[in-house]
């Protein structure tokens, strides 16, 4: 019964808070609060540290992280993305005529709001939407060849910090506000939402893993997880995450995974691309 | 071009593009006036060394031989794994003329991991990532002059994530 | 698809450092497959390296060395321009090998 | 949210021992058909768990093998696990906002 007062208390609540329309949410308040959140929580870990989640909270995690990062299992992954790169489509164009820049060092500017599609458009699937634009089928989002090409473009674009724009565009500020809500909403059985692990929880044990503060938790993606053995994309990253929490996850390029990343790397702007990442 | 009957197509192109010497000296043909840039060489595996279950067992089957331990000998290894399929061991040693480093890991199914053989003239140090199955002991053993030297730690290891 | 092995070597002072990390599933044979059947063990055996004709390091492994196997040693007499070779051999005959220059 | 489930789960409970002793193939059919609407709903909402899906595929197997008194009750189980994300949904929709660090 305690979840049927709670429920009527927390409506209660609701209409008598100043009101605050579903309507209207504002990314430079949420963007400000948010960074003085963690930066007051945290005190001692520089600002910059937080891209590197866990063992900007945890030092006998990141001395065996440093030992790993010395010479990572991602270089693979970077050299196996830059000669993609290099290799031209079958009609002979390539990526760097699809991206800005070529395609290099640009990764900070993804998610991009597209105003002609009224879409976001995350890195993985500006990438998909290149290789259909010249003829070639898409990638597996959550597989290795998306991660590989990922993870080159974001090692080009390593230390430049996160620049995510919201145009002036009601569908910009609707994309935002449905990431916002994808990440403060609880899911799964456990009832869990990202924010009850990575803003309430960041640096603390879930088992032997570290919680990952959410501020600038979207620098370092595509990672290499000992877990996993293998790269994974920030599609997998999601999709393993709502798992963990036994909910369903989304399929590949669902538009709340797009509005979430949104979300997240706009409450990163500023901290430096840390990617590709090396994690547990 | 020369048709490697067993090595794979990596291999090839590695043997092609890198060290064609090299590649012909891998077959074995040690009489050719190259360098000798022998391949490595599966007969130097240790084979039997690796299925034994216990400490004293996979030295004596390395060695002949048991450790005794020794504050020489410094192993470093976490306090609490990161993850149990990628730990990071690294062995080093101020003891004279060491000429092998040995790690084992304690609980995993074969309690050898790795041994190195470490000709003169190559400082006693070696840094590796290693697998443990559970929570376990590490032993870090070093051969210098002839007798075994060893130092042991344990890593605590569990699974992470929120589970089920 | 590049070559299985990554070598950095540097020299400073008389020793030379040299890490590898060598591309490689290091199966146990201990682990089930989606399916639930066992992964047969596959892994690298020996490690070589060489320089001046000399082997200066040898790794014995087992299926306990991690995937994407890496490893950092020194040894002492290398230079700058020298020429050093690593080889592996795997416990399925598979094999690989690469000569990198000395930074 | 565990009380709205185990509350759903019991009304399915109750619903079954009174019914005639052996469930039938019919009984069995229209509980997984039951489940299966409340599973739509949770889709429909993007908020479907793992759980619910498991439960349903060990009802739907009862039910090819026969045994549907089992079948019974494991939809029973399903369609609550699929009723409790269904309100979980509902419910956050609201309830978000103030999650929000501000």
């Amino acid at each position: 019964m305690l979840r049927k007062t709670f429920m009527a208390a927390a409506i209660v609540a609701c209409t008598a808070a100043p009101l605050l329309a579903a309507g209207d949410v504002d990314p430079q308040a949420d963007f400000k609060a948010f960074r003085k959140y963690f930066t007051e929580r945290f005190p001692k870990v520089p600002l910059n540290d937080f891209v590197n989640g866990p063992y900007s909270m945890d030092e006998g995690l990141r001395k065996q992280w440093k030992a790993i990062d010395e010479f990572p299992p991602y270089e693979f992954a970077v050299e196996q993305g830059k000669q993609m790169f290099a290799t031209p489509f079958k009609n002979g164009k390539s990526y760097a005529d699809c991206f800005p820049n070529k395609g290099i060092g640009i990764r900070q500017m993804y998610p991009m709001f597209d105003t002609k599609t009224g879409k976001v458009v995350t890195l993985e699937l500006a990438v998909n939407q290149c290789r259909e634009a010249n003829g070639e089928k898409p990638f597996d989002m959550a597989k290795d060849d998306m991660a590989a090409i990922t993870a080159y473009m974001a090692f080009t674009s390593r230390g430049k910090p996160f620049d995510i724009k919201i145009p002036d565009d009601p569908r910009a500020l609707a994309a935002y506000k449905k990431g916002e809500e994808y990440f403060y909403s609880r899911r799964g059985q456990l009832n869990f939402s990202c924010a009850s692990c990575h803003v309430q929880n960041p640096g603390n044990h879930i088992r032997t893993e570290v919680l990952a503060p959410a501020l600038g938790i979207t620098a370092a993606l595509p990672i290499y997880r000992s877990a996993w053995g293998g790269m994974g994309t920030t599609t997998r990253r999601f999709q393993t995450c709502n798992a963990q929490v036994r909910g369903e996850p989304l399929p590949a390029g669902d538009e709340d995974y797009s509005a979430v990343e949104y979300f997240l790397s706009y409450m990163s702007n500023g901290l430096p691309i840390s990617g590709p990442g090396a994690r547990p | 071009m020369i048709e490697f009957p067993d090595a794979p197509a990596v291999a090839r192109r590695a043997v092609l593009k890198g060290a064609v010497a090299g590649g012909l000296a891998g077959l074995g043909l040690g009489a050719f006036p190259f360098p000798a840039f022998a391949d490595a060489d599966a007969k130097e595996w240790p084979g039997d060394a690796f299925k034994v279950k216990s400490e004293a067992d996979a030295l004596k089957a390395l060695y002949g031989k048991s450790a005794e331990a020794s504050d020489k000998v410094s192993l470093d290894a976490p306090e609490i794994a990161e993850n149990g399929a990628v730990v990071p061991i690294a062995v080093a040693s101020t003891l004279p003329n060491v000429t092998g480093i040995a790690i084992l890991v304690l609980e995993n199914p074969n309690v050898l991991a790795a041994a190195y053989k470490i000709p003169a003239g190559t400082q006693a140090s070696v840094a590796n990532r290693l697998k443990m199955a559970k929570t376990t002991k590490v032993v870090a053993v070093v051969e210098s002059g002839g007798k075994l030297y060893s130092a042991t730690k344990e890593v605590k290891v569990t699974v992470g994530g929120c589970g089920g | 698809m590049a070559g299985t092995i990554r070598v950095r070597a540097t020299a400073s002072g008389d020793a030379t450092e040299v890490q590898s990390l060598i591309r490689h599933p290091m199966d146990s044979g201990f682990v089930k497959d989606a399916k639930g059947e066992l992964i047969p063990a596959h892994h690298i055996e020996v490690v070589q390296f060489e320089h001046g004709g000399k082997t200066v390091f040898t790794a014995l492994w087992g299926p306990a060395v991690s995937k994407d196997p890496y490893l950092k040693f020194s040894f002492k007499g290398g230079k700058a321009g020298d020429e050093l070779k690593v080889s592996w051999v795997d416990n399925k005959g598979a094999s690989d090998s690469l000569v990198t220059k000395i930074q | 949210m565990r009380k709205t489930m185990v509350l759903a789960a019991a009304l399915s409970l109750v619903a079954v021992t009174t019914a005639a002793f052996a469930a039938s193939a019919d009984d069995a059919k229209a509980a997984l058909a039951k489940a299966e609407a409340a599973m739509k709903q949770a889709h429909a909402l993007k908020n479907e768990w793992t759980t619910t899906a498991a439960e349903f595929k060990k009802a739907k197997a009862a039910a090819d093998a026969g045994k549907f008194d089992d079948a019974v009750k494991l939809a029973g189980e399903a369609e609550a696990l699929a009723n409790a994300s269904v309100a979980q949904a509902k419910e956050q929709e609201k309830l978000w906002p103030e999650a929000v660090v501000r």
